[in-house]
């Protein structure tokens, strides 16, 4: 039935087959997945945080459950990028060929930023980069690039010269101004951003007296930032002209559909995947069911479709 | 993606039944043919127990029994979703798992004799191993402990299928007054076992892994941690290993006592 | 069986009798729950938005309903100071005498708020102001002043000049660092803080392709918001010396307890009135009880009191 | 607080019975005494259908009818809510009400002949006004209208108190073809009535109100706004009126046609 429906997106220079991508650090690199979820029906895989070198993630426990949502303080645990392309990209390039690969990209500073890139631009099987200025999970860098316009700017320039892959700047929703961000990323040279990363939150044990999470703070994702996220997407889509990838507590096909209509070109799914592994699939089915049943022929005609 | 017959699913469970087995504890049956057939003793699933409520994320639980379609799970109840469980009434069909998931207990084919060493609610995961050991024809010793006599859940499974069955309470109402480890090195002393097979509080299969490796046995735990996903993606569930972090989800629950580097943060906050 | 438990708290020079205020702009003045809660029973009453002159608020629709939370664009509707004096003021003085009364301060000017505590000066049954510089329901002023140290300071010390009444500040969660705010507005004179009003947040309707709200955006609040609330007491409570009105999402007494924990000296229960009416009361008694069961002698022992 | 007794209060409800009656409507009887025997024509109670849920909002709703301990609520499947009512299984006691709530509809002591006009759902809180108009005495005639014959709930309810009732279908199936506006101007025309009772989608409440305006009757309309509280604090049921903006919840939902100021944007997104 989806014969009669483009549902492509574009981001920068990268074509979608669908709107629906995996929100970084909530799908791996898709292996994990691989049993619940047919890849190739994925718009593109956006993978979990690599850095230059391997990081150790935070102290457990690094999550609770909050109502609506989670929190999380992984920390960016990840094996570094050199593990990356061996284990994880030589996996999608044989399981998931047809599949765009966005690389989340994680440092401390603009230098391992950069570094993780330049390794990356010799792999042909890279399609975009995910640059995470947003993290609140890591002490150094993380989220300190994304709530300053200025070292924002310089992540992003820094990045963007040392690749012409398609650059998306994923932002911190822990900001007074995050269209004021978004502008200076977009003219640091960004083809693309993506918003919202998780929201600065904290859970407490008041039997022990003592913070849920080992790291005391972490990131709330899930429903229940859901109207938080549509509403920056809103503002962003406002004041600048490239694409926007949107997230945040996206559960069903009608949450993607609000995204797109506030102004996202296309969603990514996190937190979902959690509850339900084959949520992506189901999200994209979603976005059908609506385009079909309002006479859409185009996806994409439903970009900042709302009448506000 | 093809459901490679032993990959873990989503499957929708119906309740056949769900009763009172101790005080704060339940033992709920479950229609589930695909897990019922394929999972193996120490494999768990990842239940969704409320839709549509404000607690969003699934809860994992050990299979306590399989057989025909049915799987059984014995659960304490802790909090919100183990209340809700406890809740469920009898052909409720709202809840899906997923699984089954993880590594279960290893049982070498060189295996002849086991000790299952349980800790309260350690039993959960132990009660499938004893019955299909039994069935293999291998010698079977239980070292079971718990606060109280009722709190011996599954003691009549482990009398059933067991050759030897050792208690332990903590008020004494039966067995040995005191730790589930008095049992267990009084056994150790007495009988020589290939593996030894322990769950329970971390503190304590922290002090039968040590107990065990002096004695020449292999001891396997299974380690509970906080888990989002389930399924290797979330890392939330990590377990430090001499080999570096592992995640608890797919490369356990179960481990090699000798592999972990015990770490008191890394266990839930609650049990 | 509180008998021997000491539930008093300070705001500066003003004590309650027990933690529990009501959040403003959910409690009217008291009159609309009398019927349900002994108002003699409140640590304090906290009014609705007052202004100096009457304000009609935002079209309708005006609230939304979102996962564990709802959404509200009111725009602080109200009779203005003079009405308020003549039927809240008047009406609390003679039904719920011995029960403090926080007037919470509106204005899209630092002219208007000082006008309205001007104008109170002359109430002899007024405690203490809580200033809203956080609103994010109207255009002028409201959020505004709540996002800029340096506004937050200059209305903070407007407000201070005209009383030595206890004057709260009630801030934004809106920002990058609440926490600077928080030490600007203490710089500038204030005997409290309360934190935190709503996150700007939207809601869409896919089938429309509109807004919720006919403002277009409006506040979140409710269980949804709780992290974030405790994460930026908590951290503001790292960073100031006056004491902290908690509140965001509390619905039971262990809520209460973790914010207490988290450095609140004293919580404000909000969008749980609109769940149930007797929600401060149930709270209150909640508190209570987790007192008795930790065996802690005076509510005050436990703020601040996480171990982090 | 002290619950004069005519005040509003919390009162847990039982289920007693809850049966769809056309396409996605239903009838639920509820067990809630106190409400039951304060409740007047025309008012409504604030439900909390669910708990624990990812919706914390109580829904509104209209008594239909009250007897003995029972309360009636027509409902119409919109959303999350109604949907997880219209679940509600005999026997659930779940649910709260606070209620009852607002001003129901002014039956002055000179009435003597009361024309009840509803469209759809409209017939809710017009069904125990007629009721108890006709057990005054008072003449009742009904107009009624809905898209088909079976959506016109409540029907033999009017039948049954009514001296005379007119219909109209969308669709014609049952009465004459058209808006219920039809019927009531011919009534309007062949009778006079005291007052008109009118409930409905608001433009046809707002059409009955000018057709009775020209005819020397009193117009009264129910208005539904989002209601958060319910109990005149929060401000999110604005009603504009002559006299400035009213709460639906406190000052309504029943209003003198006269003071409405129609405003489109006010009416909730559903209904
Ligand atoms: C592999 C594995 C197998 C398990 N098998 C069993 C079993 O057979 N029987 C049994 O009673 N319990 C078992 N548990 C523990 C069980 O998952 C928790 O008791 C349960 O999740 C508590 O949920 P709650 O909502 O009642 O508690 P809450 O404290 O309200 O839960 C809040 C959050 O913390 C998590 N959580 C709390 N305690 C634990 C815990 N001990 N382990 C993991 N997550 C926790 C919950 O999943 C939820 O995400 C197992 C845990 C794991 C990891
Ligand atoms: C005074 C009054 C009396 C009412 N009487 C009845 C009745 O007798 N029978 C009946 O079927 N309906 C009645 N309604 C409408 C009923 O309240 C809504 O249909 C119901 O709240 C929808 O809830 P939902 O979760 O299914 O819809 P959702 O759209 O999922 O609800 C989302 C939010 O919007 C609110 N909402 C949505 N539609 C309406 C509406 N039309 N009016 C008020 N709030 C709404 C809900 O309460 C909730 O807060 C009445 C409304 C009011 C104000
Ligand atoms: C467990 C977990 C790990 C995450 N790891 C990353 C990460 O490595 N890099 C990143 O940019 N965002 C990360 N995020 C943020 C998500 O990609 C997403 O921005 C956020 O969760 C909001 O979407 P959601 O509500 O659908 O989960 C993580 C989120 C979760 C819950
Ligand atoms: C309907 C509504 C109206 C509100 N009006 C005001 C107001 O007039 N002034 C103010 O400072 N805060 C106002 N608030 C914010 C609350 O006082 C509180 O800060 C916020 O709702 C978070 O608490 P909660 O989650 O317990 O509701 C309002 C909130 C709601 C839901
Ligand atoms: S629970 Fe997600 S990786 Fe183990
Ligand atoms: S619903 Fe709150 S004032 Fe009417």
């Amino acid at each position: 039935m989806s014969l009669n429906l483009d549902s492509s997106v574009s981001i920068g220079a990268l074509t979608l087959r669908n709107p629906v991508v995996t929100a970084s650090g909530t799908f791996a690199s898709g292996r994990e997945f691989a049993d619940f979820v047919d890849l190739s029906r994925l718009g593109a895989v956006v993978t979990k945080g690599v850095s230059a070198v391997p990081w150790a993630g935070n102290a457990s426990p690094r999550i609770a459950e909050t109502s609506s949502g989670m929190l999380n303080s992984i920390g960016l645990q990840n094996p570094g990028v050199e593990a990356f392309v061996a284990k994880d990209l030589a996996w999608l390039a044989e399981n998931a060929p047809g599949t765009p690969v966005i690389v989340n990209v994680s440092g401390h500073s603009v230098a391992e930023y950069v570094a993780v890139i330049e390794r990356l631009e010799a792999e042909p099987t890279v399609s975009a980069y995910e640059v995470n200025i947003s993290c609140p999970n890591v002490d150094a860098g993380g989220m300190a690039f994304g709530t300053d316009c200025v070292a924002a700017a310089t992540v992003t320039a820094a990045c963007r010269a040392v690749t012409d892959r398609t650059l998306i700047v994923k932002l911190s929703p822990n900001v007074t101004d995050i269209a004021g961000i978004a502008e200076s990323v977009e003219a640091a040279g960004a083809d693309g951003l993506s918003l919202i990363n998780t929201l600065l939150g904290m859970a407490i044990d008041a039997e022990k007296r003592r913070p849920m999470l080992a790291r005391g703070v972490g990131g709330l994702s899930g429903p229940a930032i859901k109207p938080v996220a549509l509403r920056m997407v809103w503002q962003v889509a406002q004041r600048v002209g490239i694409p926007i990838v949107g997230m945040g507590g996206i559960t069903t096909g009608t949450d993607a559909v609000e995204f797109l209509l506030a102004g996202a070109s296309a969603v990514a799914v996190g937190t979902a995947n959690f509850v339900d592994p084959t949520a992506t699939i189901r999200i994209a089915d979603g976005i059908t069911e609506y385009c079909h049943r309002h006479g859409v022929t185009r996806v994409a005609d439903l970009v900042g479709a709302m009448e506000v | 993606m093809t459901h490679a017959a032993d990959k873990p699913a989503i499957e929708r469970v119906t309740v056949i039944a769900n009763d009172p087995v101790a005080a704060g504890v339940g033992l709920i049956v479950l229609s589930a043919p695909r897990c019922a057939s394929l999972v193996r003793p120490g494999q768990f699933v990842h239940l969704r127990v409320a839709t549509g409520a404000d607690i969003i994320l699934r809860r994992p639980f050990s299979i306590h029994r399989a057989y025909a379609d049915r799987i059984e799970i014995l659960y304490q109840i802790l909090g919100t979703g183990t209340l809700r469980l406890a809740e469920k009434p009898v052909g409720d069909d709202t809840m899906d798992l997923v699984g089954p998931l993880g590594q279960g207990w290893r049982t070498p084919d060189t295996l002849s004799h086991a000790l299952l060493v349980a800790g309260g609610l350690g039993a959960a995961p132990l009660g499938m191993l004893a019955e299909r050991l039994a069935e293999r024809g291998i010698a079977v010793t239980v070292a079971q402990g718990a606060p109280t006599a009722e709190r011996l859940v599954a003691r009549d499974l482990f009398e059933r299928v067991a050759r030897r069955v050792e208690l332990a309470t903590d008020d004494g109402s039966v067995g040995e007054q005191g730790f589930v480890t008095g049992p267990v090195s009084r056994l150790l002393a007495e009988e020589s076992f290939d593996v030894v097979y322990a769950c329970g509080p971390e503190p304590m299969q922290r002090a039968v892994a040590s107990l065990v490796s002096t004695a020449d046995a292999q001891c396997q735990v299974s380690l509970e941690r906080l888990m989002a996903c389930g399924i290797g993606a979330c890392l939330s569930c990590v377990v430090s290993t001499i080999d570096g972090q592992k995640r608890a989800c797919v490369d356990g629950p179960v481990f090699n006592a000798e592999e972990v580097v015990w770490n008191a943060s890394e266990t839930p906050p609650k049990h």
